[in-house]
């Protein structure tokens, strides 16, 4: 508890450093590469909750972004919510789909859930094709609200992606230092073991796959906004599956720490790439850089730094 | 700081370099960058040379309002033009409203509707009414048989493209009093496509309309070969069937089917100034920048697009964002696709969305489809170069 | 094996270790847990490597260095390894096992006589032959063990601890086999026990290892009965 | 039979077509020390399994104080004090050894005061105090079967089941071990003992259950075991 | 709309569908349910395939599945050396395979690009004397287009299955994800055994990427379509069982096929899957799993 509170204080002041970085409007540019940034700290770190801690690789992410984003889109076209509500909304349905994937877990293990996740986005995407009110495969535009802070919607945008980071990250530590993050390494190492040294391991893991689904979902919630058309096959897209399983494992999965470097350093790869090299080659570089990063950092950034200063 | 004269006008833009939609997007660069060169080659715009800056949306609309801020904020292009198809379109226009930009949407379909935004043009030569015209053609043609077909299938990928088509025909299906025996969309993904025809050919409709992308247009239509599915009228929105390598791939399996085009070697359209030249040197660039190598269907038009722009500039003799939109609102322009004016929503004034006949195929060599003769136009009429051979059986022979 | 020292990473297990084992021996290696019988035994087969010393196998006068071998070209040699903890494929049936036995290039000319010798040898394999490997009973994995190095045509046989977690009335069949087959088999064999009764009904002679070092080399079975070692930490004395 | 600690009645097990348990029925006692032995497949370690909620039971009821607990998953009993060892050690290898124990010390024994010093206290008993702070992958043999051990006294247990915990090791390591369980028997621990080890069963269990085919075959106090003729054939041999 | 023809019809295109699946799923089945190596490119591997088939086709009219067969040595070498660097990488470490796949992920992108840098995106196809044609037996249509890859697909997978199942190459293969150690002292190396059985996949990659450009047009990206199709049916036939392969795409196949017939093909591809989900909830190991 004692280390909560100044945690509690920094991320209090990332926001406000944020907050301030909007009203002084240095280059637009910034804010909407910042943001996508920002999304994947979020994406990174709830998949972590439940990949890195408890070892359960879920490959439905783009499920549970999607939903948050397709939540929104329903409220937005059906009530105009704003947009708290939507985070909210968006959030609590993925992590009902993550309480559904929970239970999935009683049965099944490793691979078998992996697979069993990506099912579930197939399916999932298949519904939302098939639902026209939001959009169906031609996807839908949604008009920001007028009026937002910081003059732009997509500075606000930044802002409140920043806020959400903040959460996300201090959810994660929090997890990661309390009773619940050591019952769910136990139960990665061992489940039997830990169901029979008393950790309820089923109760930990829907706790794990709500809170990591409900992040996701939050993260996917302001989309719609930001990009202003959602369509199913960007809205799915493999690569959020890719990333968050890759920018965890870059960085190092045992600490909160590892998705956020992980997700700054290969979210900026590929913003950089995408807007400095005009050829399909800004891809091949994605490629070639996440090769090279597991084949060069094993235990991911963190393992190295640790490697580096224990050889000092 | 004043620009100076020998400052290149910088004009930027996302393109579908990678996924789904390359295989038009990179056509499109290819023209928009032979039109810089001609340009720059006669001067510049302005006196200024062009610059072109552009980078890869991946197809997918979430890169969008990265890309387009990146170029104002930071490059400062001075003009932008749309990457290539609907979904990469509708993240810019919040962009371009906001902004107050002039932006030419490079084959969007209906992206204005929602917004009415009056500087926003597009090329794609749907018309005033953008959700029929790709089946507008091919029900017109189908209502001016004797007998008149009663019945028709419809059937479609569950994606952007071939849903608004669908949309379209549905409506057409209900101006026309058809009667609808089959209505159902596919997964984009779908491997096998006889189940489905065979489904179709189960409910024996007089005309099938397909609205598909490449795969699918080639699935679709081997499996109707090997099924054996010979409706009065077959084809419509089939996207890809007009590509070179699937055509000369397909060969004589095309003949007879109906489609929705925009270009063709026919007369009417090799005639108008401008294009022949633009043709030869696409086909020299073609295979260095890996497209396309005849480039028929879309390339003449990303061309006119920059064509357009260049012009407003020149005539406004500026790069203000409002002048230029006003100049294009009211202006006909001459291109390379011929006379071109804009109307309600940024759409073309008049629809010109073309449906021709594959005919008299053989063989897969390249060289049969650069002139006349294969590719007829039935629709609209100003552009009729041949008659259909109907019913689509008569073509197979 | 001469001046053998060996052991995993930083810790020495073995320190200057030499033992000998003659043709058609049969000879018990006997030491309390982790005085380092089977890592010994590692180090024969090549799964160890050793830090000093040499290890090798004379045939007929000429001197085959195992030191620097892999482990498949010592068992290509005819060397075979009954493992600790057994070391089945638990996903493989008995009989896929079984022929995963008969690997090594020399046995494969065999495999139907070895499989109808192991079948015959332990007939409850022969029932089994279709059933998982992981499924079976402690003592049914045994035999399994045995009889697949069996399937390699081994003229060496080394046992690492085959009583381990067996009931009584197992052990002992298990060692009677092990030496029925010796004797059918003509084998030479190199058993690491810790069940010194047991142990000693087959052995010819006996070596006892005490941390790492040979501490008692006992030409007979009499005389290792009769040693201290031998009475403080195996008779209960 | 109300006094039993632990009392199964008539559980059955089955794995597919095969039968691992046929209506077994123990009762062990309060405080007792209580042998369980039989041949290798006999169903041991599944009934252990089902005692400790690994494995769903197809049959029969399972009480423990007084209260059933049939139905209850395997976390719920470790907390109400039923703890087992594992035959094959488990430990949580990405944690300390140390680390190890605080995962029951605070999911299992908690309410009973809990901190580092407890498991610190845990290990020193068992003498594995010198690497609490290793990785167990850096253990012996033995070593894991001590921390599987302390693990299941961290847990604090009412009833402690081992399963084989001597399986390998050596007699004066079995020694060390079986003071180590008389002085956890001492603290009124009940404890279960599974071992093919005769030496330590019959010198440890004040009464022996013998299981055969998934069957019980006999019961006894270890001399009476040990003579009884069917005990004999189906598993001492000899 | 219903009529026995119909289903008569939707069962058999079913199958031959299915019988695609098994080719295309076979070196998956090969590599990810016995090696346990999460190749997630392996779909790239087989659109490299059919570029192959592709190039050879349209520059010396050469027949696809002719050319799968003929490029297979190539692919096993190019296996043997992708599974050479990560075995370097990563299992030589002994690391967890879960890095493992974002090399994978790696490579993919790496081989789609790459692609589509030397071909360009157009979409590529290949002509050959059966591709349109098909006959009549009893009322049912077949066309030779998926009947070719169908019967390729199950020679694939009988070959496969001899080769696991009665060679010692095989049977090492089976057993090296289990106790590679163990292995060793039968006379086996684990990294040979798994350099081969790495290098059969991504053969098998060859010839199914043949069979995938005779069925359908291909662009560097078509790999994305078969990344769940692949590891869906090796799951659901049971990790590491070839026959359950072959039947998983087959039950995967002629849902597909029924679910276009009778009830739009939309929903196709969702009911497979949640198919693989009842499938898995029902038996967690797969239909076949051991
Ligand atoms: N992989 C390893 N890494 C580090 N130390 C090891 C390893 N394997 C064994 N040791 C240590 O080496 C020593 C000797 O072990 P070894 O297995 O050879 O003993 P053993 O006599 O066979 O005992 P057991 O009766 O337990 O089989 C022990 O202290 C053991 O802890
Ligand atoms: N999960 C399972 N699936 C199928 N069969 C099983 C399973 N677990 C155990 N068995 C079978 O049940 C029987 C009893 O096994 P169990 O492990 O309880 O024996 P045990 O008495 O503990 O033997 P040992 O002394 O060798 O440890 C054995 O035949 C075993 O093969
Ligand atoms: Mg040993
Ligand atoms: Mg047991």
């Amino acid at each position: 508890m004692a280390r909560t509170l100044p945690a509690l204080g920094v991320g209090v002041v990332v926001v406000l450093a944020g907050v301030a970085l909007a009203t002084m409007r240095v280059n637009p540019y910034l804010y909407f590469a910042g943001y996508v940034i920002l999304q994947y700290v979020v994406i990174a770190t709830a998949w972590n909750i439940l990949g890195g801690y408890g070892g359960y690789v879920n490959f439905g992410t783009p499920a549970f972004f999607a939903l948050g984003a397709y939540t929104a889109v329903f409220l937005i076209r059906s009530i105009k919510a704003p947009l708290p509500v939507l985070i909210v909304a968006g959030g609590l349905v993925a992590a009902l789909l993550g309480l559904g994937i929970g239970y999935l877990t009683l049965r099944l293990r490793g691979t078998f859930f992996s697979i069993a996740t990506l099912a579930l986005s197939v399916v999932l995407q298949t519904m939302i094709i098939n639902w026209e009110y939001v959009g169906g495969s031609r996807g839908i535009s949604v008009i920001r609200p007028s009026g937002p802070p910081f003059g732009n919607y997509v500075v606000f945008l930044f802002t409140v992606m920043l806020g959400l980071a903040v959460v996300a990250v201090l959810v994660a530590r929090f997890i990661e230092r309390s009773w619940i993050g050591r019952g769910l390494a136990a139960l990665r190492d061992n489940e039997e073991a830990a169901e029979c040294m008393g950790v309820p391991t089923l109760r930990l893991k829907l706790f794990a796959t709500t809170i990591s689904g409900f992040l996701l979902g939050v993260a996917g919630a302001p989309f719609p906004y930001y990009v202003t058309f959602v369509e199913p096959n960007s809205a799915f897209a493999l690569d959020y599956a890719v990333n968050a399983l890759a920018m965890p494992m870059i960085g190092g999965t045992t600490s909160w720490v590892g998705p956020v470097i992980g997700a700054v350093l290969l979210g900026t790869t590929q913003q950089l790439a995408t807007v400095t090299i005009s050829s399909e080659l800004n891809l091949l570089i994605v490629g070639v850089v996440l090769v090279a990063f597991v084949v060069l950092a094993p235990e991911g950034i963190l393992g190295l730094v640790r490697r580096v200063r224990g050889r000092i | 700081p004043v620009a100076r004269a020998a400052d290149p006008i910088k004009l930027g833009f996302g393109m579908a370099l990678t996924g789904g939609l390359s295989a038009n997007g990179k056509p499109a660069l290819l023209a928009v960058e032979i039109w810089k060169d001609d340009v720059n080659k006669k001067g510049g715009l302005l006196g200024r040379p062009v610059q072109l800056i552009y980078y890869d949306d991946q197809t997918n609309p979430s890169t969008v309002p990265g890309i387009y801020t990146k170029l104002l904020d930071v490059d400062k292009v001075d003009l932008v033009i749309s990457g290539y198809g609907t979904n990469l379109i509708a993240p810019l226009m919040p962009i371009a409203m906001e902004r107050k930009l002039t932006v030419m949407g490079m084959f969007g379909l209906a992206n204005n509707e929602k917004y009415q935004y009056p500087n926003y043009f597009q090329i794609q030569p749907a018309g005033p009414d953008p959700q029929t015209s790709t089946a507008i053609g091919f029900f017109e043609l189908a209502a001016r048989q004797n007998p008149k077909p009663q019945t028709v299938a419809i059937v479609g990928a569950d994606a952007e493209y071939p849903q608004n088509a669908l949309v379209g025909a549905r409506e057409l299906i209900k101006r026309y009093g058809l009667k609808t025996v089959y209505d159902k969309t596919y997964p984009p993904s779908t491997v096998d496509y006889t189940p489905i025809v065979r489904a179709i050919k189960a409910t024996n409709p007089d005309i099938v309309f397909v609205a598909s992308y490449p795969p699918d247009s080639v699935g679709m239509l081997r499996a109707a070969h090997e099924v054996g599915l010979q409706p009065k009228i077959f084809g419509g929105g089939m996207v890809g069937l007009m590509f070179t390598t699937v055509m000369t791939s397909m060969g004589s399996m095309l003949n007879g089917v109906v489609n929705y085009d925009f270009w063709a070697p026919e007369p009417p359209f090799l005639a108008i100034p401008g294009i022949k030249e633009f043709l030869k040197e696409y086909q020299a660039r073609a295979e260095k920048a890996g497209v396309d190598p005849l480039g028929y269907y879309l390339p003449p038009y990303s061309y006119a697009l920059v064509q357009v722009l260049g012009q407003a500039v020149e005539a406004t003799k500026g790069l203000d964002q409002q002048k230029i939109a006003d100049h294009i609102r009211a202006t006909e322009f001459n291109t390379i696709v011929g006379k071109v004016k804009f109307g309600k929503n940024g759409e073309w004034a008049k629809g010109r969305t073309l449906m021709v006949q594959y005919q008299k195929i053989s063989g897969n060599s390249i060289d049969q489809f650069r002139g006349p003769g294969k590719k007829v136009v039935l629709y609209p009429d100003e552009f009729k170069s041949g008659n259909l051979i109907y019913p689509y059986a008569a073509a197979l022979k | 094996m001469r001046n053998v020292d060996a052991g995993y990473g930083a810790v020495r297990v073995l320190h200057g270790v030499s033992i000998e084992v003659r043709e058609g021996e049969t000879v018990a290696l006997l030491g309390t847990n982790g005085n380092g019988k089977s890592t010994l035994i590692k180090c024969i087969m090549g799964m160890v490597s050793p830090e000093a010393g040499e290890v090798f196998l004379e045939t007929d006068g000429t001197r085959v260095d195992l030191t620097r071998r892999s482990t498949e070209e010592i068992v290509s040699l005819g060397i075979a390894l009954v493992p600790e903890g057994r070391r089945l494929f638990p996903k493989l049936s008995v009989e896929e096992n079984l022929l995963l036995g008969a690997y090594r290039k020399a046995a494969r000319a065999d495999i139907q006589t070895n499989l109808e010798f192991a079948y015959e040898a332990f007939p409850v394999l022969r029932g089994r032959r279709a059933q998982l490997a992981g499924s079976m009973s402690g003592g049914e994995q045994q035999m399994l063990a045995v009889a697949r190095a069996l399937m390699s045509s081994p003229r060496i046989l080394l046992v690492d601890e085959p009583s381990v977690g067996l009931a009584p009335i197992l052990v002992s069949r298990v060692i009677a086999k092990i030496r029925e087959l010796k004797e059918r088999r003509h084998l030479t064999v190199l058993m690491a026990e810790q069940n010194f009764n047991q142990a000693t009904k087959i052995a010819d002679r006996g070596y006892i290892i005490v941390h790492g070092k040979i501490e008692f080399e006992g030409r007979s079975t009499a005389e290792l009965r009769e040693n201290e070692l031998v009475k403080k930490y195996y008779l209960g004395v | 039979m109300s006094d039993a600690l632990l009392q199964v009645e008539g559980l059955t097990k089955r794995f597919g077509g095969f039968l691992a348990l046929n209506q077994v029925s123990i009762a062990v006692k309060p405080g007792e020390r209580f042998g369980l032995i039989g041949p290798n497949g006999s169903g041991k370690t599944t009934l252990i399994n089902c005692v400790s909620g690994s494995l769903p039971v197809d049959g029969g009821h399972i009480t423990f104080d007084g209260r059933d607990i049939t139905a209850l998953p395997a976390h719920r009993r470790t907390r109400l004090g039923i703890v087992r060892s594992f035959q094959i050690p488990k430990p949580f290898t990405s944690m300390s050894v140390l680390d190890n124990l605080g995962i029951p010390l605070e999911n299992a024994a908690h309410g009973r005061g809990a901190d580092g010093a407890d498991a610190m206290q845990i290990l020193e008993a068992i003498g594995l105090a010198a690497k609490a702070h290793l990785r167990p992958a850096g253990l012996t043999q033995i070593e894991m079967r001590k921390l599987e051990l302390a693990r299941a006294m961290a847990a604090r247990p009412k009833l402690l089941i081992s399963d084989e915990a001597m399986a390998g090791l050596s007699s004066a390591e079995v020694d060390d071990i079986l003071t180590i369980l008389f002085r956890l028997n001492a603290q009124g621990i009940t404890i279960i003992m599974i071992e093919h080890i005769m030496r330590a069963v019959m010198r440890f269990s004040e009464r022996i259950v013998v299981l055969d085919a998934g069957e019980r075959i006999a019961e006894g106090t270890p001399d009476e075991i040990v003579r009884n003729p069917a005990v004999e054939k189906a598993y001492l041999g000899e | 709309m219903f009529s026995w023809d119909l289903l008569a019809n939707a069962v058999v295109a079913g199958v031959l569908l299915g019988g695609f699946y098994a080719a295309v799923s076979l070196g998956i089945g090969l590599i990810f349910g016995l090696l346990d190596i999460a190749n997630i490119a392996q779909p790239a591997f087989v659109i490299l395939g059919a570029y192959a088939a592709y190039v050879m086709n349209s520059a010396y009219g050469l027949d696809p599945i002719l050319t799968g067969i003929a490029f297979t040595p190539v692919f096993y070498v190019l296996g043997a050396v992708v599974y050479r660097i990560y075995y370097g990488s990563f299992e030589r470490r002994g690391e967890e395979s879960l890095r493992g796949l974002v090399f994978f992920f790696g490579i993919l992108f790496i081989m789609e690009v790459s692609l589509s840098l030397k071909f360009g995106v157009d979409y590529r196809l290949v002509q050959a004397g059966y591709i349109g044609k098909s006959f009549e037996l009893a009322g049912v249509g077949v066309s030779f287009r998926y009947l070719v890859p169908c019967v390729v697909g199950v020679a694939m997978t009988a070959a496969l299955y001899l080769f696991l199942g009665r060679t010692f190459y095989g049977r090492a293969i089976m057993a090296v994800s289990q106790d590679q150690a163990a292995l060793r002292l039968m006379g086996a190396n684990p990294v040979q055994i798994k350099t081969i059985a790495f290098g059969v996949g991504i053969a098998a990659a060859s010839l199914a990427g043949a069979l995938l450009i005779t069925i359908a047009p291909v662009i560097p990206s078509t790999d994305r379509d078969y990344i769940g199709r692949m590891f869906a049916i090796t799951v659901l036939g049971g990790m590491g069982s070839i026959g359950g392969t072959l039947v998983a795409a087959i039950i995967l196949g002629v849902i597909e096929s029924l679910m276009a017939t009778f009830f739009g093909p939309s929903w196709s591809l969702a009911v497979s899957f949640g198919i693989l989900l009842a499938a898995l909830a029902v038996r967690p190991a797969g239909l076949f799993g051991r």
